[in-house]
């Protein structure tokens, strides 16, 4: 039987060691009114020849395409050591770590992990992961409303400059709680949260939300709304780049004293795009507010020898152990992820992570630099440093651009008049590491030559 | 030794990065970090031999039987992963256009309807990204619903004491207040509780079936009708559908909405934590609430509904999709075991689990619900060893790993005093359970004649028993350059 | 730098240990005239991002075909457990176990192999693997050579029957010792030996070389042929098919009293077909020859505490003890392979592997009915029962039909014509269990089209 | 245990092969098996888990350092691996088409050109299969070179005493006579002992430079021309290539024909044995002899010549066209290394070999060759301990494993009494070494005080010291049932 070990021998000595005369007999606690009459819509079985070939002929149906699309998930080179360790199977099959001693591996790893991931955000302590970037977000949110005692107001200002995913996931998951989520605008010229409409009396409020880089790629002025929010008592929360912060201030650093929480989206640090998962959400925080964090926490400590080793701790706060009182529902999390990236750092190294931040930028502004070159009317929409992303409006309707780029194989960027009517004909452009000068202009001449057609 | 401690300033791997430095000119030094991380410079063999020996260290189901109760650690078929990951599906942006995604939707929207048919639910979700995401989405679900109707008095969730943790938290994050349902010493919801505590402020109940106490409640119908004629919702835990898989679907019992753990009950591997997956289904008067986005078929395009086309939606869980690859991998399990293979997961989980449960209890071993058949897990209580011997069941836990086992689940539930929640899952062969059941009769041995032996385990790991009150006390949770 | 861990401090004081200016000046001995002028046709150096790139679309380029070749590679499902383990670094990162006590994964492993080997062949002891079939056969006539005492003809009767790769082969390693290979002929409507042709008195001869199934998929009377050989003093060496073995009569059981070697290409038990390498070559004997076997063999010994472990053994066979005198030169094999073969055969069982063995020959057979069926004039060739490869004649040109279906991504078979001008227009064939009833007829169908416009 | 321990009739693993039986009765009965082969029947899980574990049983390269002498042990990068093993590259037959395999003989064409390059060759050809099969490739067309000129009387093949064993095995395969040249106190060949050797009957010499005693042959231009001028070849062993990669090239040299072992060289995995590959590289006048298939670019095109073309080749080496997976992961090395990377594979090879050479002079230990430079490897000898302390080579090659390292090659060559060839390769890091120095040092200490704890290691390894003798005595090569 398919992976199960059982001979009929075994089943019939089974059967008699525990006095049942059937397997059958094992469910006879269930009522029998309630018994399945079978499934329906379950093909049968297949074995792994079979499967196999439904799955290369499917992933070939989707294959051999060019990305120019971010817009919260980036297309890195992965080192191929990163998931050849990560799927090992004692890495891969084993479950959270909660007989420390036989889970040395994974602990010591996800202790490594929070120790990079606290330095790239310039933050104190790391959780050992979240689901993923939007999600990550709505904890923070939830945590700054338990960490900010000072505050009662419940209200978080949220920047429309953040992306609308993340909004919406934060929405739906912190509402019910009554907490308000209420929108910043951002400046039409610069694409970002312009410090001069700061409100100088903004009443009670949370916290604020800093998206650095912002949905559209732009460069936030992070000091000065950091600084704000502070004076009004408010606690910041940077929703960050991890790629990005090997080469811009990390949140720890933003303003006088830094951020307070620092959270995102790590799918660049290892993650393959995969449809849009898994990822993972990191969450980062002072020292001071590290008992209001979710999730998993791993501390360094000694065995009864006194030699050094790892172990989940600050279990308090989870929910397994103080139930309606936690922090979060959250129990399993994004393991196997952070096992990928944190291999990912380790083989990039700061100085590796920071030629792939810097690459990705450059790419980023060639492309939108070519275009703008190359195709008529196309402009940028916003003068503003970028990281690795870019808004560029053409003349032409880019759905059908899209269209026309997608029957080439090319993913051609994001369109944001959906989300943002202000911003109609207008494309959220991305260029990492991953693509060649070929690959630029190629995408330039797509452009081109589509447009010439509409 | 840590990553960190074999860096050296200036170490480098270029075959991972860019060969060349590019100039960045164009952004201003006051966005320009100062600070170098604290990134480990290694080689790259450095950093493949440490986490290749780092794994080592590990307990996994590749490498030891680990009856981790209420966490169904079963075998993960190697095939689920090597096909997860051809390029093809690696390489697609989550937002990529419907017309060049159509391989992978429609992986994705059979899985749906193959959860749909062995759950008896009407409509599945496949947008949580974990079991407690899945709670969290299907008690939101039940708060619409209320909401919908106006009926704006229903502020309690109820929870039976066994269940699991996740529950409360979930409820508390949805606003609800949370009463908690004694259990009686059968195991089952004490009916009579019940029925005192239902009314007009029930919202509804959340109840995992079997139960964390290793027992199928057998009272099903009537609490649902209970809850029911109260005017609330039955939420289905699905943690322990490995347990009846095929037998019985939960939309049958009378439940409303359910979410299904797919890295136990369809085998995604568990990873060290995780990722996991939590789909949701509900009868058809949640559907108008399910997680956005939902996959439609069109003659044979699949399709993502928009946001617009479904308003009454409690909205989006995640940045995209949700764990793709993890349904990837469940789906191809469930191609593998197919109609014909659901139900022998059940059966063979549960001939293990009572086959353990009689060999233990021959060998003197002190049941929780002696007179209960066992589900796919059971407990058993150490009160007697902890008492008379001073040995309890987190020794004997640690005890278990010096024979080569995975520890069962500790101290969970919290109804039962010193006790081991054993779950072998049907991957498990005969011989592996029959060694199991002799470690812990030498440990039985050994707690009776040098108990210090197993209050001092284990011996033969990678470290000694951990100082848990150092590491919470004197918080060390991240490394620093000296 | 790529692979080299170390850094300017280290260079620095490596050098001052050793008391050196440079790193050049550790060349000092080497005459300077010899010295490199540098490299001309090595490309610059690229990342792993690149190389990445330029395999995926190499891979690509040959990627998405349809297999009716056999011909002595054979493309079976191979379980993904089987690569996924194979590829751990403790098993493709370590070198032969010569430190025993460091390597009794590999050795284990290579036990239990010996073991499935042995008794799939039937016969008593298996080595450690040789490079791949052909040059076991090669290995095989020199084994021959100096096992059979009694001859002195050094004269080996190869059968035209068996793969005519594996004679040139043969030939190229043995003919400088004076071993010569006699071809018989094979029996042309039963494309087997005859046996009725066997010479009465065939003088002094070394060995007979008998292949099961043949070259061209016929079962050969391996049991007459293996009397009369021994009759005649000779020794018999059995080619076989490793899959064929779970549904045909092993070597081992070949006549009254067996082969006496047997040997061929281990490819079937889990090697990809991946362009002909590496796939492995097994070889197999009766316990009286064992010291007279190449290559490295394991044996089950005890450790200083009586502990079972393993170590290899017989080492003074080899060329690394012997020298000159070894029984091969061989020193490397191939020990990854024999990894996934062993893995393969336990994933498998007698049951999965007996099941490929029928599916294999079922769908072969079924092919080439429906060929015959289908083309006006296509006819089998032989009136034998075959394993799992069948020859069809065609009235057309096979050299136009192969290339028309590969024109369609279908390789479609071997024509034997180049080999055995006596066959002109026949195609070899071969569908094993990987070929679905639609790939049969898409075959047959192209075959039929192509066939209609020559 | 074994695997056939864990056996049980009747098991199966269903997924891994056709789901039906299917009827076979064309096939008389004469031909059918009788008896049920000894393959295991196993669950998919406890298959899986078994080889998981007896991997965790190896050293190797991603686990430990490796310094293996002559065998090149460093770091594989991954990448050659995943990218080896792309779907298209995996399933094309080796006897496809060549419009259907352009893709896969542009990779061979050029990695065929780039070892051209990286030797000093004017043609190579990628047939053989290992080293020792590159050895017999290159003395078979020696012979044939001789024998195309007629040259009959040449029988012999001088071979210095430090040779590995399978430079004279191979002499013997080919059918020639060898006559063994001693080699001087420095480590060099005796280039008396070769005049007087050389003659008429002089096939040609088998080199390995920089020899197994891990000293550059210096007078290598001599031997050259004394062994030209008899009228024989020099054959070029490529098993230490990688000492003078990018900085000397054999053909430079003044060789004739050479072979490269890609698994060392070129960081191909050993696979616990294998496989390797041995291309082989020549000089213009034994280009017509090279094994057939050979490669061949027109145009753009890719095209295997036919046996026709090559009508003086000495032959097939294989079935196919060689170990096509161990070259394209050479050629995916050889990109990443690129022209930049080459000579520094030496460069760091050498430095940390000298290095090593200084830290353990300098510890007291006894070199073999102490008034030379080290090459990529070097040798102490052990004679002093073994004489003094009765701890021998072996001895400290087995406690090493205890302290973490693999055991440098020992016995080897047999001119060095008591002997430990090391060879750290380039991807090792200072550190470690530094770390090995320490192990020997501390091994020493324990010789002097406690020679037994040597004598007696391993500890801590899963066996203990293996019984040799009871292995060849009382040969067990095969489980059998009982």
């Amino acid at each position: 039987m398919p992976f199960i070990p059982h001979t009929e021998k075994d089943i019939a000595e089974m059967l008699k060691a525990i006095g049942a005369d059937s397997i059958e007999d094992l469910f006879d606690e269930i009522p029998a009114n309630l018994r399945s009459a079978g499934l329906q819509d379950v093909p049968t079985s297949t074995n792994e020849m079979e499967v196999t070939r439904v799955m290369h002929e499917r992933a070939d149906q989707d294959a051999r395409t060019l990305c120019f699309l971010g817009a919260g998930a980036y297309e890195h080179h992965i080192p191929a050591a990163v998931w050849e360790l990560t799927t090992r199977g004692e890495f891969y099959s084993a479950y959270t770590p909660y007989q420390a001693e036989a889970s040395q591996g994974t602990l010591q790893l996800l202790y490594e992990y929070q120790t990079m991931m606290a330095s790239l955000t310039g933050m104190d302590v790391s959780n050992a992961s979240l689901y993923d970037g939007a999600s990550s977000l709505a904890e923070a949110v939830l945590m700054a409303v338990r960490a900010n005692r000072k505050s009662k107001a419940k209200r978080i200002l949220m920047p429309r400059s953040v992306h609308p995913a993340y909004r919406k996931v934060a929405h739906t998951i912190v509402h019910n709680q009554g907490i308000a989520l209420e929108e910043l605008d951002y400046d039409r010229s610069s694409g970002i949260i312009d410090p001069d409409s700061l409100p100088k009396d903004p009443g009670d409020f949370t916290a604020l939300v800093i998206p650095q880089p912002n949905f559209f790629g732009n460069l936030e002025e992070v000091d000065t709304l950091t600084d704000w929010a502070h004076q009004h008592g408010a606690l910041v929360i940077g929703v960050v780049n991890p790629t990005a912060l090997a080469l811009i201030t990390p949140p720890g650093e933003w303003g006088e004293i830094g951020a307070d929480i620092a959270c995102g989206e790590g799918q660049p640090l290892g993650a393959p795009l995969a449809s849009g998962g898994p990822y993972f959400g990191f969450m980062c925080c002072r020292q001071t507010y590290v008992r209001q964090m979710p999730g998993r926490i791993i501390g360094r400590t000694e065995d009864l020898d006194g030699k050094e080793g790892f172990a989940l701790t600050l279990q308090a706060r989870e929910q397994h152990i103080r139930r309606s009182k936690a922090t979060s529902n959250i129990c399993t999390n994004q393991g196997l992820l952070v096992t990928a990236a944190t291999i990912y750092m380790a083989l990039l190294g700061p100085q590796g992570l920071q030629r792939v931040a810097s690459h990705s930028h450059a790419n980023t502004v060639k492309l939108a630099d070519r275009l703008v070159d190359k195709l008529d009317g196309a402009e940028k929409v916003f003068d503003r440093p970028v990281f690795h992303e870019v808004v560029v409006r053409l003349k032409q309707p880019v759905r059908d651009v899209l269209q026309g780029l997608s029957e080439e194989g090319i993913v051609g960027g994001y369109p944001l008049a959906e989300e943002y009517p202000e911003l109609d004909n207008c494309l959220l452009l991305c260029a990492t590491e991953t693509k060649t000068e070929a690959d630029l202009d190629a995408f330039v001449e797509a452009v081109v030559r589509i447009a010439g057609r509409l | 030794m840590l990553i960190f401690e074999q860096s050296r300033s200036g170490r480098t791997n270029p075959p991972q990065a860019p060969l060349q430095d590019v100039a960045i000119d164009d952004i201003p030094d006051q966005f320009r970090r100062q600070s170098k991380p604290t990134l480990p410079e290694v080689s790259e063999m450095q950093a493949v031999r440490h986490y290749t020996r780092l794994s080592q260290k590990n307990f996994s189901i590749d490498t030891h039987f680990y009856p981790l109760g209420s966490c169904t650690m079963k075998y993960n078929p190697r095939g689920c992963n090597t096909l997860a990951m051809l390029p093809g599906f690696l390489r697609r942006h989550p937002l990529s256009p419907d017309s060049m995604s159509q391989g992978f939707m429609a992986c994705m929207f059979e899985l749906q309807e193959m959860l749909k048919d062995v759950t008896g639910m009407k409509a599945v979700s496949l947008a949580p990204m974990a079991g407690a995401q899945g709670e969290f989405t299907g008690v939101a679900m039940i708060r619409k619903y209320h909401e919908s109707r106006n009926d704006d008095a229903r502020t309690e969730i109820l929870v039976p004491d066994a269940a699991h943790g996740t529950n409360p938290a979930t409820a508390v994050m949805c606003n609800y207040k949370v009463r908690e349902i004694p259990t009686n010493d059968q195991g089952d919801v004490d009916l009579e509780a019940l029925k005192a505590a239902v009314g007009p402020q029930t919202a509804g109940i959340m109840l995992t079936n079997p139960s964390t106490l290793g027992v199928f409640e057998r009272k099903i119908k009537e609490i649902a009708d209970i809850v029911h004629e109260a005017g609330g919702l039955l939420y289905y835990d699905g943690a322990n559908l490995n347990a009846i898989l095929g037998k019985v679907k939960p939309g049958d019992m009378g439940f409303d909405v359910i979410h299904m753990n797919l890295h136990k009950t369809f085998s995604t591997p568990h990873g060290g934590g995780g990722p996991g997956a939590g789909p949701v289904g509900v009868s058809q008067r949640l559907e108008p609430y399910l997680p956005v986005p939902l996959l439609s078929k069109e003659g044979d395009q699949y399709r993502w509904l928009t946001d617009n086309e479904r308003p009454e939606s409690i909205g989006k869980l995640s940045t995209f999709m949700g764990n793709a690859g993890v349904l990837l991998r469940a789906y191809i399990y469930a191609r593998l075991l197919g109609k014909e293979g659901m139900h022998r997961v059940s059966e063979f989980a549960t001939l293990n689990a009572n086959y353990m449960l009689a060999r233990m209890r021959d060998a003197g071993f002190e049941l929780a619900y002696p007179q209960r058949r066992a589900t796919h897990e059971f407990i058993v209580t150490m009160r007697k060893q902890a008492k008379e011997l001073g040995v309890n069941a987190m020794d004997f836990a640690k005890r278990l790993l010096d024979y080569g086992f995975h520890a069962p689940t500790t101290y969970f539930p919290l109804l039962v005093p010193e006790c081991l929640l054993i779950e072998p899952t049907e991957t498990e062969s005969r011989e592996d359970i029959d060694a199991f059941i002799e470690a812990m009769i030498a440990i039985q041995n050994e707690a009776e004649t040098t108990p210090e032996t197993v209050k001092q385990a284990p011996y033969t790991l990678p470290v000694r028993r951990l100082d848990d009150v150092k590491a919470a006390k004197e918080l060390d949770l991240a490394w620093k350059p000296e």
